[in-house]
């Protein structure tokens, strides 16, 4: 029986663990949100609402998300370093994946284009200030390329969303980009379709035809214009 | 024992569906080429759709192919065993191979020519056997399709289009509301082509305001 | 038309499905019959079992005439595309004549015919194919009767009955795990053979004691 | 383009993930023999037990190196990434080798080697990681195993083994107690456990009458 | 015995409710065919609509000798027991009586006809037995069919009519607000009722513009 | 719209007939359970317990039964004299099924056999003591086979019980009794399902199965005993 002490703490070490994950995961999500409302709330502006304000208001969303990453996720990463890849992945990914849409509607409204996994993984790789572990001088956070993909797939809601907007504030040609851009979307997202049995089919799946329906509703719009 | 006997029969069952889904996901695979390569109608103008049909021709000679290995597996008088297996990827195909006769018909001008029958559609697959039923979903599925075309032919400037489209999928409607349907996918599916033809015309009203 | 081809096709198809659910009907009635008459085996001493055996024949001619009736209607080649029709009451009945063969083994000794083959149990059926599948679920089936057979034999003061149960579904138990089974209905089946398995054990477990 | 490098991750993702499968076959297929071999234990005297367990061991020797095959497949540190794939045959694998502990220490008389540790079945199975909860699953597979036993060793007439089953069940639910469970698999699982132990103290309290 | 005469309650009932079905299904082919009757006039020009609602009377009179067939199946006072047979079709029955009463007062320009009551519908059915959800559910499907008529008649030149149906619609609106509903199908059907009185003031404030 | 006043009046009467009957079935419901649970702790009792009170407690639930007819199902009556039969049947058919169930179990303790369906309708005619309806001087609640026929499944599970406890309390005939009875209800259904497409048929093959099961509990009860 001595043996299932162990055993017990073993068990009680990686629920806590998972509870602390799932815990800063939610706080991650609740903070993404916010910044992706905040920009959301910039579109509402009308479009000469002045540079200015513009920018401060994108410059306050990139310093909420310079937080979230300095701080919650540098935890995430603490807590998973020595840890195997994928064990606590289910606790933390939701967050994760919020925070990457936060990420990519800022920086889609900054540039225009899609932020590559290359720049999102090197925001994660963080100095590593403590002097126990004086081979590796840095930690990393383990970015999935899943997470990423299933990200880029939420981000065309928010961008739909944004078409309409700004439709109705008189704006009449950013529609028409956003359609270009998530028209390249579904082409990728169709194209990895056709790569053959791809990881998480069933969420891809689901990912894709709302990921359509968004694409018909931008079509609405941009049809609306032309009229 | 008469279970070594079974096991041998539920050896080859197990070989020969192996076989089956092996080809079939070679064919999703192609069949989602096909889709993807057909998404452009949506961005390309009316000049260039002659074109675009052209282009995916070697993409069906794939499928025929393919479908020609399906049928070396395929036990005669066992089409309706494994029919489950390639149901949803041939509902796909057919889709997409009337689809392009219609693009052809609108680009001709052959308005006869835009609806394909099914001995046509299965003539294209290689003679492979296409079920009723499936060639129904497959035409359900493009009325779908082209309602969201008639769309973005406005957005292009092809404005000739919608109406096309229009006449096309009132013919289609009475067809449908020719069949006795039961409550059954098919039904359910042509429930949704109501809904499509009102997206349809509420382009051509929005056209002619 | 394209689509008054289609809908005579769909009447066909639809008398077609008609005819075959009104005979499978039938056939659920006459299975419901065996059904009923086999239950009567837990309240049968031993020494009249061979009686009720002999008395569900007519029934069994019943079921017979009924099968070639739905031959009649099937066409060649379509028997998978009804298979869900009548596959639960095939298994039910395939299910009867695999009992009454344990059954008469039982009361006559001759252990080697305890267990009918599947070609034996479609020659009873008149010939009617038998989906393999279908003839493991009806000996899965029997075991679930068995098992609880097992008790009623002890009621009844038949304390050998038991013993012939076990050393069949042991038997049974040993052929089912010949064959590599999916995640399937059939799986899900064999794994309440265990239970019954189980069951008679403890049965015989308790005459010992 | 930034989509092309994401597709190249899918697909050899996809090419990873189709390797591992073809492994975890192969195991499943090995695990499924194992378990037949071991399905004998209900009918085999406690005389040949040894001889038994002992032509268990080519079967696990392909098991370790099917296992050995695995591991060169995943990267390092993503054992867990992949875990799903073979959790299941995992488990079945380590509640065999348990067994197999169990019944060599019944026929030793070594008590004190009946329960195999986690690290001990890891390295039965040549170093392959094993994780704890799949570990303890594969104990609570063993208990329900052995609950069937102490029934089919008293009709088999070794009443000393339903002792030892109930001493070893005793031991295994105070260590059980221990755990902090949550309302997962392991959980129902644990519950199922209560049960098996009442069966085994019913049968060694009937040997007692 | 106690048994036997229940049994017998059973079978009457069960040839009853076939007597029903049969009838209903007929309906059934009716209706399908009043729908298809009535599908037209979203192609049809206003001048002409009289004459279509002139010639759907001949299926209108066969409906009535299927209910009166109905009514010699039904005992006095049942009609609730078998409700659920011939519900929907009834709905949908009554959905084409008021929708043709509609079209006739927009011909004839007697707006206080455009509303046809409960009981003038009971009595076009010979006097059937129509209950009152059944009634509203009708009203609430005409509603959507004159939401897509509104759009379809603006394509045929047809500018007045939207403004009849934008009134009438409005009318039905208000009388529907007064009903204190229960969150069942009425409920649900009369919260899209919202979104067609919609879709009819954007047609009609289209035309303004 | 005026004629939707007279609708809307209409819709509010039968809803709120539907609400009185709801409650008056969940009443007949509770009580109906207080006579079977009453029914069951004198089975707890040992055999011997003395046939006096056995008694008392057989015609105490007979008084109970007799209250529920007379006040909870008469007012049941009363609510639906003139309306279409079948057109509240809903409302409070799962009520009537468990004073069913109640009766029979009753009338089994007493008389070791089913109660007829007539009998059953003969105790729910009721005088008509209002001087209005003097062409009708009875009336009559409408029985449902139906509700007749689901309620003797329930019943088995009542006998089944019964079988276990007295079991244990040293009884050793009754069991057999209950195991006959109950292959006989067993047989009694086997036979309704073979004369076709019978009515209701989902919720008797969901009975059939609960039955089946009951029966196989009380013959390892009679096993045991045997051995």
């Amino acid at each position: 029986v001595d043996i299932f002490l162990k055993y017990q703490e073993e068990l009680d070490l990686k629920h806590e663990k998972q509870e602390r994950l799932v815990k800063l995961s939610r706080d991650v999500t609740i903070q993404s949100k916010k910044v992706i409302f905040q920009i959301h709330r910039h579109f509402d502006e009308k479009e000469d609402a002045g540079e200015n304000k513009n920018e401060d208001i994108l410059r306050e969303a990139q310093q909420k998300l310079d937080f979230i990453r300095s701080s919650l996720i540098r935890k995430i990463t603490e807590e998973i370093q020595f840890e195997d890849v994928g064990k606590f992945h289910k606790s933390y990914s939701s967050g994760i994946q919020e925070y990457l849409e936060a990420v990519m509607f800022l920086y889609y409204k900054k540039n225009g284009r899609l932020v590559s996994f290359a720049e999102v993984q090197k925001d994660l790789i963080y100095s590593n200030d403590e002097a126990s572990s004086s081979d590796k001088n840095y930690l990393k956070f383990p970015l999935s390329v899943t997470d990423y993909v299933l990200s880029i797939a939420d981000l065309t809601g928010e961008l739909m969303r944004q078409a309409v907007t700004v439709v109705s504030n008189g704006n009449t040609t950013l529609p028409f980009l956003i359609l270009h851009f998530l028209r390249d979307v579904q082409t990728f997202f169709l194209g990895l379709k056709s790569t053959g049995n791809y990881s998480c089919k069933k969420e891809l799946s689901q990912k894709l035809s709302t990921l359509n329906e968004c694409v018909t509703k931008v079509e609405r719009v941009c049809f609306h214009i032309r009229l | 024992s008469i279970f070594s006997g079974v096991r041998d029969s539920f050896l080859q069952e197990h070989q020969k569906k192996e076989a089956i889904r092996s080809v079939v996901q070679q064919l999703e695979n192609t069949s989602c080429r096909l889709v993807t390569h057909f998404s452009l109608i949506h961005q390309t103008p009316h000049s260039k759709l002659a074109e675009l049909c052209k282009s995916s021709e070697p993409l069906l000679k794939d499928v025929e192919q393919q479908l020609s290995s399906l049928s070396g597996i395929i036990p005669p008088n066992h089409y309706y065993k494994y029919h489950d297996h390639w149901k949803c990827v041939l509902q796909r195909v057919s889709f997409m191979i009337s689809l392009k006769a219609f693009l052809e018909s609108s680009v001709s001008g052959k308005t006869s020519e835009a609806l394909v029958t099914r001995e046509s559609v299965s003539a294209t697959l290689g003679g492979f056997q296409l079920d009723l039923e499936d060639y129904l979903i497959g035409l359900l599925m493009l009325t779908k399709e082209l309602s969201r075309l008639s769309v973005n032919s406005v957005i292009l400037g092809d404005y000739n289009v919608p109406v096309q489209i229009l006449s096309f999928v009132n013919e289609l409607s009475s067809g449908f509301r020719l069949l006795n349907l039961k409550n059954d996918t098919l039904r359910r599916r042509f429930d949704s082509l109501k809904y499509d033809t009102k997206k349809v015309e509420e382009v051509v009203y929005d056209m002619k305001i």
